[in-house]
């Protein structure tokens, strides 16, 4: 079982990408469970969305405490709540952001260089789509830090969900996502 | 008069029928023949409005619709005379829900011929006042702004008949009711209170809105005919004395409806898209005091003197109504 | 066809299948995905002969479910919490009438204080209304209750409630299977109402019945909500036929072979409760589980059958009686009367408060070590409640 | 369909309800009295007869009518139609033109030439009747219906009596009154004209069964006024009689007739066509004292007839005469003032009312006379059996009108006499009054005037003024009529039955209740336009 939580503000399509990788997931044939953090949130505000992976059929329906993976869509949260917690040791961490691991001022405990991608998503997101939205960028660089899920799963999914224009600049800009963590993954080997 | 006027002396536009009119010139309840779609053996109080109104409507409807009809009913006191069981007095189809939602229940039936393709049926809901202006008017307000396709009767004796003559959103001022103060300085219903319903369902900007009484059968009917020439939401509000509640004599139950309209507190008229368009003139116009002496409801404001104050009060209302509803000949 | 997709538009979808002829509802978190969906699929042109009416409020989104059923249509509407209480006049006379509308209840706690999230003490205030109330443990059973729930109700002349939790199921995304409409139509026959509104053959529903009858009305209504139960089987059977898989029925029944404490709860915790029980087995515990399906009608023969041999039974509740404890409990306490078991109830989850597994687990270790009191909230702030009822004792 | 126990019931199934025993009174239909039955002195059944021309069924009206009446177009234009002065439909808006449906009746059957039917079987009885005035034409014409072989005798050569000699053609027309006396003569009643009875005793030696006298009141009052040499005094009864006969009274260019009645006026109108250049009334009293019909008098001064009220005439001269003027004392009474005027006149005619000429009742004293008029009992006979009396020679308003009532009162005793059986007085209804009406349900329909000639042409000839109803407006006329306590099937009552308790049985048919359903709310009662309805305590 493979748990990944996804941290974003109300707006930038955290329950969306828990539900792209779900379908990516299934994609593969393989079960997932994607849900959000139940609450009445608005726009702008912090807000969670889970997805569980497994071989097998997911019945547990509690949220997911321990996450082997993290997506953190807005860096600008690591400064307002804990997004750590609970993360496993060895987790993956995936940040949008300009920034770097230091400018960012992570404790480099947490940042394993080799489980950490850390990259402009939303600016990514302008240049193919033309809109701040990096949810689905994010996956494009969680298949890529991962290997959880193909790219093709992921942007089959994209193409599923979103009509195709919309659909088109997404898989773009969540392909150069894919490549530009390649390369980092590469540049730390 | 919204009806065309009978050019025939004697009794031409007025009365039930005539044996010297033709068969089209004739009211509905002059057909030996007529649907009494409420029928004989009913429990109504001897002299009942309700049940009046009810058969003068229904049976119009079922005219207008070649008996193609649902009716749908509030709870109240129509209900419970016309369905004890095992008896019921219906000769349409009917169905009995509850006291505050006969307009959504109209609204699901209608919804059900649509999605059936049957266009022919129509669909018709009625109620009390109580059940109008007051706990059904949620469901009203809904159906009139989706504009369904029902007519939606509303049977106004002007207070809850069936609990005992408790007063409603549609009790007058001044009128006397077991929860109006029957006793002390100012008995009876407050004034500048109480909710007129066919304003606001003219609000609703719906296709018709009429009123009508049961001492004017051929308007009362041209009018249900009429509402049944629309699609659409319509409303008609029907003055029906209640001789019980009103501590009226129950002989006099149609002509207490006529002086309620030849005072001008009872405008007669009808609306179209929520505008006015024609108003009944009065014939032989009244002082509210004829009207309002026949009630017992009124009788604090004759005894032991003339409350001149009060109905004096009465009077600018229903001169207020004539100047508004144009109710006078020019 | 298998999906991956939310749990509400799995049961838009299953709903749609079974054509319905008129849907109507008013918006209730967390139930707005499922009319959304459906409101979606009747503009598409995807189900038509549909008449999709927007109410003002759940009273009247049940009265016109109401007025439709009574004219013939297979009729749907969804709620939760506040909704259907703010319905439940008509609720009653739904059943009273006896019109198949089936509805989705897409449970929630009722406020006050106000609360969005899920538990089941929406639908159990529910309980005596006179309609059946089907519990779903996923979002595949969910959305194949819907479909079963029409052939039950139309067949029983009895409205049906489908309650799946609210957020938990409405709002989670999975793989579900869900029929096309050409299979349902081959479950399910059009509707053939008993009595119908009818100008040709008109009636009046809806009597006024007084002392005399009564009685009567009442007694034939619980016979045929009696008669209810070998329908939801035998319709649960004749599903698993058509399309493989057992969905619904009366309970299911999980490892509870020659298990000395068995679970019983209702709703999507029975999944956790799966995982649960199975670590404990590992473990070394004898422990089994019973998912139950159906509430109302209570299914006494199944229940005590199912529990046959186990020495303590746990009634894991979403929804407690203020003052009495647990609802489902004192139905299931009947059911066994005499088999000397031991019967615990674990109120949990109120308000949406999460069920963990490590919760549940310390939890049932305990009771099956006798360590716990006969009523359990999990999970609870003792200290919290403590310093309040010190306060509050101070007070009286 | 299968219905669930007790929820769902089948329609109409309240039948089973009868809640007639909820009923303390219910209510009954009634025939009751209409205030123009009872106001006509001829005793017509005006609303019944209206209520059949309402729909047009004239025929079956005019026989109605005449069952009472043999004389609609002549009552049509002469009577002064008491009914419509009470009739209810006054205090709504106008009176319903009686009078002009009547003569529309009358002249339509003319028209269709309708005959009356002889009797069916003849009684072998013969009655003589003296006096071809209408009272006498109208016991002749009842008895003869009766069976009876019926004899009149008249002294002058053309019946009609005071309908040919007292009223002028341009208000009667003769062709109407020759056609209406000739249709009952066609019913085999014999006419012996200019045949003077000189005592009545006779006619029963004759081998009559009985008499009826109806001489009317043929002899000028008269009174003294000092006259010169040639001066021309007429009266005014042999003035219009002569005119009758063909004769052209010299009356001069200058005319004063003396007199505040009919007659009065009736000669000065005359006198107007005959060429007089003035015509001038003098009358001793004021203008609401004057027995004339206001509307003959109304007439008379629209004709440039002039009125001096409060006169009396003191002397004629041959080209002149002088009045005096009156003045009323405190009691109301004229006195003489002493003032004097002298009028240009040619001729004075009087029309100071008439006076029974009692010659035929022979020298036998069996016939009593009191204070000038012939003394009958309730039955109109005589103090001696088998003679009967009425009309003008009897006490009454002496207008045609009653006296055909008269004629028709007599011929009643008289068969009632000759069978030796006594008849039932009916006991006097009192009529509906307009109160208990409910005239909310009547359309407002003011009464229909009938055209009238313009007074400067009518001056020139003695064609009559007023004009007939057109059919259309004469129907208009007769369904004004409200009916007053008879039902005319207006479908009140079946339809604002809470109940469904009243059965309409069909056109003329009416209505009934069903006790099953009625509870004895008594709307329809209230609700009945014509006061046809009663509640009846059913206790």
């Amino acid at each position: 079982m493979f748990q990944v939580r996804i941290h974003g503000r109300g707006g930038q399509g955290v329950v969306t990408a828990a539900e792209l990788l779900a379908v990516a997931v299934f994609d593969e044939r393989r079960h997932a469970q994607a849900f959000p953090s139940f609450g009445s949130e608005r726009t702008g505000a912090p807000v969670v969305a889970y997805c569980r992976i497994s071989d097998h059929e997911i019945r547990a329906r509690e949220p997911i405490m321990e996450p082997d993976a993290l997506i953190i869509q807005d860096s600008s949260l690591i400064k307002q709540i804990d997004v750590f917690s609970g993360l496993k040791t060895g987790g993956f961490v995936i940040i949008n952001s300009n920034e770097s691991a230091e400018d960012l001022q992570l404790a480099t405990k947490i940042l394993v260089p080799h489980t950490t991608a850390i990259l402009p998503a939303t600016e990514l997101a302008m240049i193919h789509l033309g809109r701040p939205v990096p949810n689905a960028v994010l996956l494009g660089a969680f298949s890529a830090l991962t290997g959880l899920v193909s790219l093709q799963a992921v942007t089959n999914a994209i193409a599923e969900k979103f009509k195709p224009k919309i659909a088109a600049g997404n898989v773009a800009a969540a392909t150069a996502a894919y490549e530009y963590v390649m390369n980092q993954v590469a540049a730390h080997a | 008069m919204s009806v065309t006027q009978i050019k025939f002396y004697q009794v031409g536009s007025f009365a039930v029928g005539n044996r010297l009119l033709r068969d089209d010139e004739r009211s509905v309840q002059s057909d030996p023949d007529r649907t009494n779609a409420l029928t004989s053996g009913h429990r109504a109080c001897q002299g009942c409005g309700e049940a009046l109104g009810a058969r003068y409507a229904l049976d119009a409807a079922m005219r207008a619709t070649g008996d193609q009809l649902i009716a749908v009913n509030a709870t109240g006191c129509l209900e419970v005379f016309s369905t004890p069981y095992p008896e019921s007095s219906w000769r349409v189809a009917w169905l009995h829900s509850l006291f505050g939602n006969a307009p959504a229940v109209a609204t699901g039936v209608a919804a059900a011929l649509r999605a059936k393709g049957n266009h022919t049926t129509r669909v018709v809901a009625q109620g009390g006042d109580g059940a109008t202006v007051d706990i059904g008017l949620g469901a009203l307000s809904g159906m009139f702004e989706r504009n369904d396709d029902v007519l939606y009767i509303c049977y106004d004796n002007e207070a809850y008949m069936n609990t005992g003559v408790q007063r409603s959103g549609a009790t007058p001022p001044a009128a006397r009711t077991a929860t109006t103060q029957s006793v002390g300085d100012h008995p009876g219903n407050l004034f500048g209170q109480g909710k007129y319903l066919p304003k606001i369902a003219m609000a609703h900007e719906i296709p018709y809105v009429a009123t009508a009484t049961i001492a004017d059968l051929r308007d009362l009917e041209a009018k249900v005919e009429r509402a049944m020439t629309y699609h659409g939401a319509r409303y008609l509000h029907i003055l029906v004395p209640c001789p019980l509640g009103w501590g009226s004599a129950s002989c006099d139950t149609i002509k207490i409806a006529r002086l309620a309209t030849q005072s001008g507190l009872f405008p007669v008229f009808e609306a179209v898209n929520g505008e006015m368009i024609t108003s009944s003139k009065i014939r032989k116009k009244v002082a509210v005091d004829e009207y309002l002496k026949l009630q017992s409801r009124y009788a604090h404001l004759f005894s032991p003197q003339r409350n001149n104050e009060v109905i004096d009060h009465l009077q600018r209302i229903a001169d207020r109504n004539i100047a508004r509803y144009e109710l006078m000949e020019e | 066809m298998l999906r991956q997709v939310e749990g509400s538009k799995a049961v838009a979808d299953a709903v749609a299948a079974c054509k319905p002829e008129v849907i109507c509802a008013y918006p209730i978190s967390p139930q707005t995905h499922i009319v959304e969906g459906l409101s979606k699929l009747v503009k598409d042109g995807t189900l038509q002969h549909c008449e999709f009416i927007n109410v003002e409020s759940e009273f009247a989104a049940m009265s016109v479910a109401i007025g439709a059923s009574a004219t013939g249509a297979r009729t749907y509407t969804a709620t939760a919490s506040q909704g259907l209480l703010f319905m439940a006049e008509a609720i009653y006379n739904a059943s009273g009438l006896g019109l198949p509308i089936v509805m989705t209840v897409a449970n929630r706690a009722i406020g006050g204080p106000i609360n969005i999230w899920n538990d089941h003490s929406d639908s159990m205030s529910q309980r005596d209304c006179g309609w059946l109330q089907l519990y779903a443990e996923n979002n595949q059973e969910a959305a194949d209750l819907h479909i079963q729930a029409y052939r039950i109700a139309e067949e029983m002349s009895i409205p049906v409630m489908v309650c799946m939790d609210g957020f938990i199921l409405t709002h989670a995304y999975e793989q579900v299977d869900i029929p096309t409409t050409e299979e349902v139509s081959e479950f399910l026959p059009p509707f053939k109402p008993r009595q119908v509104l009818d100008p040709m053959d008109p009636v009046s529903i809806g009597a006024m019945v007084g002392p005399e009858s009564f009685t009567e009305v009442k007694y034939l209504a619980h016979q045929r909500m009696i008669d209810s139960i070998a329908k939801i089987e035998e319709v649960a059977d004749d599903f698993e036929k058509q399309f493989g898989r057992k969905t619904g029925g009366l309970l299911r029944s999980y490892r509870t072979e020659g298990a000395e404490t068995i679970v019983l709860a209702l709703g999507s915790v029975i999944g956790t409760l799966k995982d649960v029980v199975d670590e404990l087995d590992l473990d070394g515990y004898s422990i089994g589980l019973v998912g139950l399906t159906s509430f109302r009608p209570f299914p006494f023969e199944a229940v005590r059958t199912a529990l046959l041999g186990a020495k303590r039974v746990i009634i894991l509740e979403k929804a407690f009686s203020t003052g009495t404890g647990g609802i489902v409990t004192q139905d299931v306490a009947r059911a066994i009367e005499g088999l000397g078991l031991e019967d615990l109830t674990l109120i949990a989850g109120l308000g949406g408060r999460p069920i963990t597994i490590a919760s549940l687990r310390s939890y049932l270790v305990e009771a099956m070590d006798d360590q716990v009191e006969r009523l359990t909230f999990l999970d609870l702030e003792t200290e919290t409640v403590t310093r309040e009822l010190v306060k509050e004792r101070a007070l009286q | 369909m299968d219905k669930p126990y007790a929820i769902t019931l089948s329609v109409g199934s309240s039948l089973a309800n009868h809640t007639g025993s909820w009923r303390v009174e219910h209510p009954e239909y009634v025939d009751r009295m209409p205030p123009c039955n009872k106001a006509c002195p001829a005793g017509e059944n005006v609303q019944n007869w209206l209520y059949m021309a309402e729909d047009g069924s004239y025929e079956q009206a005019w026989r109605a009518l005449i069952k009472e009446n043999p004389f609609p177009a002549i009552m049509g234009r002469v009577c002064y139609h008491p009914c419509q002065t009470v009739c209810n439909r006054g205090f709504l808006d106008e009176a319903v033109g009686i009078n002009s449906v009547e003569r529309f009746l009358g002249d339509h059957a003319l028209e269709k030439g309708w005959k009356i039917d002889p009797p069916a079987e003849e009684t072998g009885l013969a009655i003589l009747v003296i006096g071809a005035g209408p009272a006498g034409l109208s016991a002749a014409y009842h008895l003869r219906r009766m069976g009876h072989q019926v004899v009149i005798r008249d002294a002058t050569h053309s019946p009609g009596g005071m309908m040919r000699y007292g009223i002028p053609k341009y208000r009667l027309p003769r062709e109407i009154l020759d056609a209406e006396i000739n249709r009952i003569r066609e019913m085999g009643i014999i006419f012996q004209l200019d045949t003077r009875v000189d005592d009545v005793h006779d006619a029963l030696e004759e081998g009559f069964d009985a008499v009826f006298m109806s001489i009317g009141a043929q002899l000028s009052k008269r009174t003294f006024i000092p006259a010169g040499e040639s001066s021309r005094i007429l009266e005014a009864i042999k003035v219009l009689r002569d005119f009758e006969d063909g004769e052209r009274p010299l009356l001069g260019r200058k005319v004063v007739v003396y007199g505040g009645g009919n007659t009065a006026m009736d000669v000065a109108r005359t006198a107007k066509r005959l060429g007089a250049e003035d015509a001038i009334i003098v009358y001793r009293r004021t203008r609401d004292k004057a027995p004339a019909n206001d509307a003959e008098m109304e007439e008379a001064l629209e004709e440039g007839i002039l009125i001096k009220w409060l006169s009396t005439v003191k002397y004629v001269g041959e080209d002149n005469l002088m009045i005096e003027k009156m003045a009323l004392d405190e009691t109301g009474f004229p006195q003489p003032t002493g003032e004097f005027e002298t009028l240009e006149a040619d001729s004075l005619i009087l029309a100071l009312g008439q006076e029974v000429d009692f010659s035929l009742l022979g020298n036998d004293v069996d016939l009593d006379v009191v204070s000038g008029l012939m003394d009958v009992d309730g039955t109109m006979m005589t103090s001696h059996p088998g003679i009967f009396a009425g009309g003008d020679m009897v006490d009454g308003d002496r207008t045609v009108t009653t006296s055909i009532g008269h004629g028709k009162k007599a011929a009643k005793y008289i068969d009632a006499w000759l069978n030796d059986t006594k008849l039932e007085s009916k006991k006097e209804k009192t009529p509906v009054s307009f109160e208990e009406l409910n005239t909310w349900y009547y359309t407002d329909a003011p009464h229909a005037v009938r055209e009238r000639l313009d007074a400067t042409r009518r001056v020139n000839d003695f064609s009559e003024i007023v004009q007939g109803l057109d059919e259309s407006t004469a129907l208009y006329e007769a369904r004004r009529c409200m009916s007053c306590g008879n039902c005319f099937e207006c479908d009140n009552c079946f339809g604002v039955c809470p109940d469904n308790a009243i059965k309409k049985l069909g056109p003329g048919l009416g209505f009934e209740i069903d006790m099953d359903y009625c509870k004895g709310c008594g709307i329809c009662v209230t609700e009945c336009p014509a006061s046809a309805m009663v509640m009846v305590s059913d206790l």
